[in-house]
């Protein structure tokens, strides 16, 4: 596509990503894992009040890896973004239906 | 730039389209190919009809008539529509973007390869031992149940539901790549100065039923794998006594099945837009609100999945919910339809073939749109439900919408795909016959459903008041047959004459109609740059003769044609026979022979070939 | 543009080129595709799970400590594949491949636990067939495993190509996308976990 | 046997809802056409006439009145929309007052229990007049729908849930009903009819359906061959269910598998080869013809037996 006119020619500074921040959410993925499953093994709670806990978590993890390990936060990445978002909506919707479906 | 680069391998012939990745030979391959399955899912329709014309007739009962149905919906919804939408979507949203070709040019001939094979391996099912039979909707637990005891009337049809499965989920894979790509190239491959908000109707119609493709076909590819592990490995996802539950299949197949209904209407509405503007010279009165009344109607298309299970029992909560989502959707259709209105409103009507037939896509849809309100009546849904009310409602908004516009881009594009004009004459007896059948056909059943006719059904007893309307309706499916035949006709007496279409035969406003008729191979000699809306439109109004080239001639890259994704089609088509004889060494070859493919893909990278400036076309006759 | 692979590499080579651009964001729709076919699984699951009318229940089977070193192994594992990106864009190609193939040597552990699990549960009386509840877990966890076991694959055959062909922008967007289907495994086994683990041993 | 002759409450509020709408539509379509008919009249293209016309680019007012119309429209059917959806949805199930049944749809019949007066019977429904008979819904094989257009629609039959539905008739008659989910070979012939009946009449129609078959001399025969080849499936004394329907009252019907004249030819034909009648149910042949074992005569008995089963 020689032609196409999208300039991606232009000099870009050439800046080395740290680490850090990957360690940082491996580490508080480790932690939020840990505390879900201390949760389940010990936390002497009411079981529905488990079930919120432990999602949120999870949702909070999830969010943590895709803006960080999958660079969504960055620029450019606006798109995907929207689908990701599009197929979580989606995949929401499906879920509720099923919880919906079961529980009335 | 073009160092060392090979030069293009020249297939000729039949291996020139079967390894091709021009998205302009792929657009008319989309188009032979979904033609041919439109006759046959017309020709199944017209048997439907033979058979229901008198009550109690005997020429296709029982399994051998729910086999015509099922094939027949199918038929017509994945493997006939979808791919003609498929088929503009490759021969004019490249053109329209001023791109030199897609973002995928391999997948984009896969997908279509993938889509063959699975329409392909699905009407094998005729000759194997009996298509399948439980509805294009495959409702668990009749489509898992193997073994239906002594009364099979056809002999052993145990595995007609495995050509649905295997046959759709083969042809969704390509479906689904093909939405990624044309999202891609919509997304980065636009010609400069060609914002959203300037992109033509069409494209942004392609753009949002992409969308709903890469979003909606995932639900039925979950659907359809676990209706084949209930089939094939013994799964209980439908099997009540394991506490399996065939509601879920239902909620999974509409979850994707009612987006499938916008995925099928959406383009369809952006053809209209088109030429509803063309025509009446002017430009399309509200663009914006058009733009935002496509997004909304696509992302609403998510949210009213239940209107087709208001019977099932979910309870009053769900189906009212449900109900106010799928009334919300007439607005923004209703915003469309009067600002076609009002585009033709102090415009210069020229009534041509692809016109008429694109104005008659206005009632007519809004006829099978306020039916569909009614349907999302719950309360009154018990009464529509599975009857014919039912049948007459989406073939107004399919036949009547959908192929109406379908019917009209292609008198509209012609030129532009194949460098010849259709004859206007026999068009508009096409029209004619079609349009009058059409509305003989599925008029009538509006009143066969409100009496009690239930679909689905190969017979109705005499005395009920059911014979007229349908020997009215079997008369006007022979009409839409004989309209299809002119339109045949047209193609070949067409086909016969010399290419000598004009670049911008209809006075046109997008980017298409400025580059000759057919596109070469390159699309643009040098990639444009877009002022506005309408570029083209733009230039004229400006006194230019032609688009402002946004680069100087240079060399053209362009990639390799390819047989490996007619290979792994073919893989998977083998797979699926091994699937489906439960021959699992078979099944195990044709994926190896697929994956090798990919690995040969993946290994062997694509350099493409360059198309030097001295080769180029000269388009001096160009006009703006 | 596609054969500019003369001097430095840019500093994202990924999306260097149009081609690259195209095909990260081409696998980002496909993840979001992806979204809605595990969310569909997940959906099933969670509308079967109590439906065992005969063999054993969730709360009777699941072994955390099992699902506790799947976690942890798939999770280092995605840290590795993210060290191997950062390579990349520092242009040390021998590092890339390592931390690739350390990747896969995390995944195929991965594997080798969920074998094992499914292989107990079985003899447990927990087979394919035996219930609504049986039936879903498998095809989701066995959905997952399956994408582990093909990114294996991919993965092996990049680092192989790697050794080949070195990093070029063509090879570049082919070890990003990887990663990024990588990273999405990992986050789909989060739910997984906490859906179907978790939730499993909470009880209904 | 059609949806726009209601004989009962629940089929003319559905018919109401169906004006209601019908009527707004329409409207709808009369607005449409109006301004389509005379846009095209009006505006035509005349010979000559290269003029360029306005390119308008919108405007904000019609677009304001072509979003909130509709939806003022729209709100208007809303909310009789969810009234009715909750009311036609009411589970009358528990309700004492009410009549209970509880239907059975089996690949292609429909089997009947009156479970508060330990009836069963098939094909052929029988309720009084002006009382709620509420519905209890269940599949015995795949789903199917139970209809009865003139007095209300309509809900699935699923294996293994049980969906509710009430309706109510007005007047005494017999109403048609229809299976309206594809359910196989036979979904076409899977009819059934409902006949209401007054108080009292219903109680006598009870009454004859708890009482002992009597078999008169004259049909021994066939009750031997009855008993031999045909009491594995059959029922002939209505208390319960069965995997073929319940044959008591069976010569009082009017119909015959729900869709053949209730005629002893027909009854022998059916014997001899079901398949041949109703493709692909599950109720094996006799005639010899068939393959099966009865010759004419043998299925001559029994059909004057069957006609005993009042
Ligand atoms: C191209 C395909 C297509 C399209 C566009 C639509 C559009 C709509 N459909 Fe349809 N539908 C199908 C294809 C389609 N449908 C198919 C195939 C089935 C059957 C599947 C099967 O069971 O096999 C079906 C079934 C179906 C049902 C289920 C019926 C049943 O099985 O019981 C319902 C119920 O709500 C419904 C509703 C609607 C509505 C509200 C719209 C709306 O989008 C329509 C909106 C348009 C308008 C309303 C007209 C224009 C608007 C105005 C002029 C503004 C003013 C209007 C008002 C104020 C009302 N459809
Ligand atoms: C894109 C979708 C689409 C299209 C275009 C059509 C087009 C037509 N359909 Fe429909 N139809 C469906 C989608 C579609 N249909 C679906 C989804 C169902 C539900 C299925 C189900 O219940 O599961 C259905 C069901 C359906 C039924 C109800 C069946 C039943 O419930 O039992 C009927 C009955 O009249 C019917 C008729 C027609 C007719 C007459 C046409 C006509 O418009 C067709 C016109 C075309 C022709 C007549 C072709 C002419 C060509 C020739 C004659 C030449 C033949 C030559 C060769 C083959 C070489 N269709
Ligand atoms: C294997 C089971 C089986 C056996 C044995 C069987 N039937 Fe049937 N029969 C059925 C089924 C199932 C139906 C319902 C068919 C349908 O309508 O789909 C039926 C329907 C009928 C009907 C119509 C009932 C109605 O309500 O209108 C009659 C009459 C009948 N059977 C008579 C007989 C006689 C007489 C015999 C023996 C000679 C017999 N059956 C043996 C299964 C059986
Ligand atoms: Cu039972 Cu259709
Ligand atoms: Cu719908």
């Amino acid at each position: 596509m020689s032609s196409n006119t999208h300039d991606t020619s232009a000099p870009k500074r050439v800046k080395h990503e740290s680490p850090l921040n990957h360690y940082l959410s491996y580490i508080v993925s480790i932690l939020l894992t840990m505390l879900a499953f201390a949760v389940v093994l010990y936390g002497d709670l009411d079981r529905s009040f488990i079930l919120i806990f432990i999602v949120t978590l999870g949702i909070v993890q999830a969010v943590i890896q895709l803006l960080f390990w999958m660079h969504a936060k960055e620029r450019g990445h606006l798109f995907p973004l929207i689908f990701i978002a599009g197929g979580a909506f989606v995949a929401l919707t499906c879920v509720i239906m099923a919880v919906y479906w079961v529980w009335w | 730039m073009a160092h060392a680069h090979p030069v293009k391998k020249h297939h000729t012939g039949l291996m020139d389209w079967l390894t091709t990745v021009d998205h302009k030979k792929i657009g008319i391959l989309y188009l032979l190919a979904g033609g041919f399955f439109f006759l046959v899912g017309g020709l199944e329709a017209i048997l439907i009809r033979i058979q229901l014309a008198f009550p109690d007739q005997h020429i296709f009962i029982g399994d051998s008539f729910n086999q015509l149905t099922t094939m027949h919906g199918t038929t017509m919804i994945f493997f006939a529509a979808m791919p003609v939408i498929f088929a503009f979507m490759n021969a004019i949203v490249p053109l329209q973007i001023g791109a030199r070709d897609v973002a995928f040019p391999f997948v984009n001939s896969l997908g279509f390869w993938l889509f063959f094979a699975g329409g392909i391996l699905m009407n094998t099912s005729w000759f194997l031992g009996g298509a399948p039979d439980a509805g294009w909707t495959g409702y668990a637990p009749l489509s898992t149940i193997q073994d239906t005891g002594w009364g099979q009337t056809i002999e052993n049809n145990l595995q007609g539901t495995d050509f649905y499965v295997l046959g759709l989920q083969i042809a969704g894979i390509g479906t689904l790549i093909g939405g990624i790509n044309f999202l891609v190239t919509i997304i980065n491959m636009r010609a400069p100065g060609l914002t959203y908000m300037r992109l033509p109707m069409f494209t942004w119609t392609a753009f949002i039923t992409s969308g709903l493709i890469v979003l909606a076909f995932p639900a039925i590819t979950v659907a359809l794998v676990e209706l084949m592990f209930d089939r094939i490995f013994g799964g209980a996802f439908f099997d009540a006594a394991r506490g399996g539950n065939n509601v879920l299949w239902e909620h999974l197949f509409w979850i994707f099945g009612h987006p499938e209904v916008y995925i099928l209407i959406l383009p369809a509405f952006g053809i209209i837009s088109e030429i509803v503007s063309t025509f009446s010279k002017k430009r399309l009165f509200g663009y914006s609100s058009m733009v935002f009344a496509t997004v909304l109607i696509g992302f609403l298309g998510f949210m009213v999945w239940v209107h087709h299970m208001f019977t099932s029992g979910l309870g009053p909560v769900a189906n009212s919910i449900f109900a106010i989502a799928t009334m919300a959707i007439a607005v923004p259709t209703g915003v469309k339809i009067f600002n076609w209105l009002f585009t033709l409103w102090g415009g210069q009507i020229r009534f041509t073939t692809a016109n008429i037939f694109a104005t008659a896509f206005i009632p007519t849809f809004v006829m099978g749109g306020t039916t569909g309100v009614m349907l999302a009546i719950p309360a009154a849904d018990f009464q529509y439900h599975d009857t014919y009310f039912v049948v007459a409602h989406f073939h107004y908004v399919i036949v009547g919408g959908l192929v109406l516009g379908l019917f009209s881009g292609l008198y509209y594009w012609w030129p532009k795909m194949f460098g010849r004009m259709l004859h206007e004459g026999l068009g508009k007896l096409h029209f004619w016959l079609f349009f009058i059948g059409f509305h003989l056909t599925f008029f009538p059943q509006h009143f066969l459903g409100l009496m009690g006719m239930p679909r689905r059904v190969f017979t109705y007893q005499p005395g009920y008041d059911l014979e007229v309307g349908n020997l009215v309706s079997t008369v006007g499916a022979f009409l839409m047959g004989i309209g299809t035949l002119v339109f045949l006709i047209n193609i070949i007496a067409t086909q016969r004459k010399p290419k000598t279409a004009l670049a911008d035969p209809w006075d046109g406003r997008t980017l298409e109609w400025a580059i000759p008729s057919p596109a070469p191979e390159y699309n643009f000699k040098q990639t444009p740059l877009v002022r506005g809306l309408d570029a083209l439109w733009k230039e004229k109004m400006a006194g230019n003769k032609e688009m402002t080239p946004a680069e100087p001639v240079g060399s053209i890259h362009m990639p390799s044609s390819s047989i490996l994704p007619l290979v792994m089609s073919v893989g998977l088509f083998i797979a699926g026979f091994g699937f489906m004889y439960r021959n699992y060494y078979v099944a195990a070859a044709g994926i190896v022979v697929t994956f090798i493919a990919m690995f040969l893909r993946s290994v062997y990278d694509d350099h493409g070939w360059h198309i030097e400036p001295e080769e180029l076309e000269d388009d001096k006759g160009v006009k703006a | 543009m596609s054969t500019h692979h003369t001097g430095a590499l840019p500093a994202n080579p990924e999306t260097a080129t149009l081609e690259g651009k195209n095909k990260v964001l081409g696998f980002w729709l496909f993840l979001g595709a992806e979204v809605v076919l595990f969310g569909c699984l997940f959906a099933t699951y969670i509308a079967l799970r109590n439906s065992v009318p005969d063999g054993p229940t969730a709360q009777e089977i699941f072994k955390l400590k099992t699902v506790g070193w799947s976690t942890f192994i798939l999770l280092t594992s995605s840290l590795t594949s993210v060290f191997a990106i950062i390579a990349m864009h520092r242009n040390k190609l021998g590092q890339l491949l390592s931390w690739l193939v350390v990747t896969v040597l995390f995944g195929l552990s991965f594997l080798g636990l969920e074998i094992y699990e499914f292989v107990e549960y079985v003899h447990e009386g927990h087979k394919f067939t035996t219930s609504a509840f049986s039936t879903s877990f498998y095809t989701l966890v066995g959905f997952h495993g399956a994408h582990v076991a093909f990114g294996i694959c991919w993965i092996t055959l990049l680092v192989l190509q790697g050794l080949k062909k070195g990093l070029t922008v063509v090879t570049a967007p082919k070890f990003y996308v990887a990663a990024l289907y990588w990273h999405f495994i990992d986050l789909v086994w989060v739910f997984i976990f906490t859906v179907v683990y978790l939730m499993g041993k909470v009880g209904q | 046997m059609s949806a726009l002759q209601p004989k009962g409450p629940v089929a003319s509020e559905q018919l109401y809802l169906m004006k209601l709408s019908l009527f707004i539509m329409v409207f709808v379509v009369i607005v449409v056409f109006a301004i389509y008919v005379y846009v095209l009249i009006r505006f035509r293209k005349k010979a000559g006439d290269d003029s360029i016309p306005k390119q308008v680019e919108g405007s904000h007012v019609l677009e304001i009145i072509w979003t909130v119309v509709p939806i003022l429209l729209l709100l208007v059917l809303a909310v009789p929309t969810v009234s009715y959806t909750f009311k036609h949805s009411t589970n009358y199930t528990k309700d004492k007052a009410a009549v209970h049944v509880k239907v059975t749809a089996h690949q292609f019949w429909w089997q009947f229990e009156y479970p508060d007066l330990g009836i069963a019977t098939a094909q052929e429904l029988v309720v009084p007049k002006d009382k709620i008979i509420a519905f209890e819904l269940v599949s015995a094989d795949v789903s199917h729908a139970f209809w009865v257009p003139s007095l209300g629609g309509k809900v699935d039959t699923n294996p293994g849930i049980t969906n509710t539905l009430y309706l109510q008739a007005d007047e005494i008659a017999t109403f048609q009903g229809r299976c309206t989910e594809l359910c196989g070979a036979s979904h076409a012939l899977m009819n059934f009819t409902v006949a209401s009946k007054s108080e009292a009449d219903f109680d006598a129609w009870v009454a004859k359906m708890k009482a002992p078959a009597t078999v008169p001399a004259t049909a021994q025969k066939g009750e031997e061959l009855f008993k031999e080849n045909c009491m594995s499936c059959h029922a002939v004394n209505a208390n319960g269910p069965g995997v073929a329907p319940n044959l008591k009252g069976f010569a009082d019907r009017d119909t015959l598998a729900g869709i053949l004249e209730h005629t002893p030819e027909n009854m022998a034909l059916w014997i001899k080869d079901p398949q041949d009648q109703k493709p692909g149910n599950k109720m094996p042949a006799f005639g010899k013809k068939a393959g099966g074992k009865l010759d004419d005569a043998q299925i001559k008995d029994i059909v004057s037996y069957l006609q005993t089963l009042k």
